[in-house]
């Protein structure tokens, strides 16, 4: 029932919802969040940012928290994009959209999603600077510790 | 008698891929190699570049056959290796 | 900063998005609900919906539940559409957007902006059932219980 | 000596309007009535109908002047008052 996939190309927020709730009228809210590329980070202005994922590996990853997500909460759709390649500022990098009868299941839904995304998909950025260096982006315990809220990494 | 080799396949990615100056080798360690931390210790003596890259072990993340895998998990001949730095998407 | 807006047509979601995030590269997410007409309530199939609002009062409300969003999150965004009219199954009823530089605090936004919407302003809905007869939808205990959490209704 | 009349306008919205028979109404209590809760005393004087609607007091919500209020809240002449259900939006 999810939609997982890894693209180079930008993707279309307006459709992807569109697909999710096309022919049916049991949904009562979508939760949807989108991360795009921010022009700064650490006070240092970002030119480009450049994402490299493990393939093959990605769309397990991708496709087994989906179904964690769907086994937690009584989904009617969920869809987890996320793009490679370079992007620059601005530019969204992931998408992720939960379908449920009630809003809460959607909205925590949601929440859940991007954060195991973050923590449990083999994606790997870098950020290029404006003075031309290169640099990869360290992996945030913020983020951990948002991945644990929803229990144990097993 | 020595142990028959083990054919793997390793994969690098991000700054382990750098460091390593390849992003996938095969290799063939000999059999008493059959956990993910005796093919990191394995995979540091073949060159001073796989040395430095290992180096920071705390920081490095594997995969055995693209499932997420810690230094106990075993490794078989065939095996899909991956080591990377934790993963930063999303 | 905010956009408010109460209209009788459909939105289009990529389109609020794109609006949000229009010349500007320090957004690095965006939360986003969409509440959707269902095609039942309590088992009885539903064939429409319409919606009816305090025309002046649902504006200013709207635009205070926005600013307290922006008061309690770092925003750089927020979005508010509500339409009014009848509305079949399926079809978007309330669109909300929350836009930060992290992404906590656009889906916590996010999650206030509907709690709040769905008990602060001065809309109701109306169902029209499979068997021609119509009714008032009840407020919901749980919806009071949702927007309290965020804190007293002062 | 008799107060001097209030004009209000009183708004009724969801099935407060329907119950009552009207959106709208321009109405002139006493002076005395300068509270929603005399408002609403008061205007269940004015027919059968609003007697009914306002029989389930408890269920009808208040704005006064577009800003949502409660009983005590004080209502002046040229006030705008409206009396609805709670909201179910969103």
């Amino acid at each position: 029932m999810a939609t997982v996939r890894v693209q180079q190309g930008a993707f279309d927020i307006g459709a992807e919802i569109a697909a999710l709730g096309a022919g049916r009228a049991d949904i009562g809210g979508i939760g949807c969040f989108v991360g795009t590329v921010r022009d700064q980070a650490h006070g240092r202005a970002i030119t480009a940012m450049t994402l490299e994922h493990y393939p093959g590996m990605t769309e397990q990853a991708m496709a087994r928290i989906a179904a964690a997500a769907e086994a937690r909460w009584a989904l009617l759709g969920c869809t987890l994009l996320h793009r490679v390649g370079e992007l620059r500022p601005g530019e969204g990098i992931v998408l992720v959209l939960a379908a449920a009868a009630h809003r809460q299941a959607a909205l925590d839904a949601t929440g859940f999603l991007i954060d195991w995304l973050k923590t449990r998909a083999p994606f790997w950025k870098k950020e290029r600077f404006a003075d031309g260096q290169e640099g990869w982006v360290d992996a945030r315990e913020a983020d951990d510790t948002a991945a644990a809220r929803w229990g144990a990494l097993g | 008698m020595t142990a028959a080799p083990r054919p793997l396949r390793v994969l690098y990615f991000a700054w382990m891929r750098e460091r390593v100056g390849t992003g996938e080798e095969a290799v063939q360690p000999p059999a008493e190699v059959d956990t993910v931390a005796a093919l990191v210790a394995w995979l540091r003596t073949r060159s001073p570049r796989h040395e430095a890259a290992f180096a920071m072990a705390a920081s490095v993340r594997c995969a055995v056959n693209q499932d997420f895998a810690d230094p106990d998990t075993t490794v078989a001949p065939g095996d899909e290796v991956a080591f990377f730095p934790p993963v930063t998407g999303g």
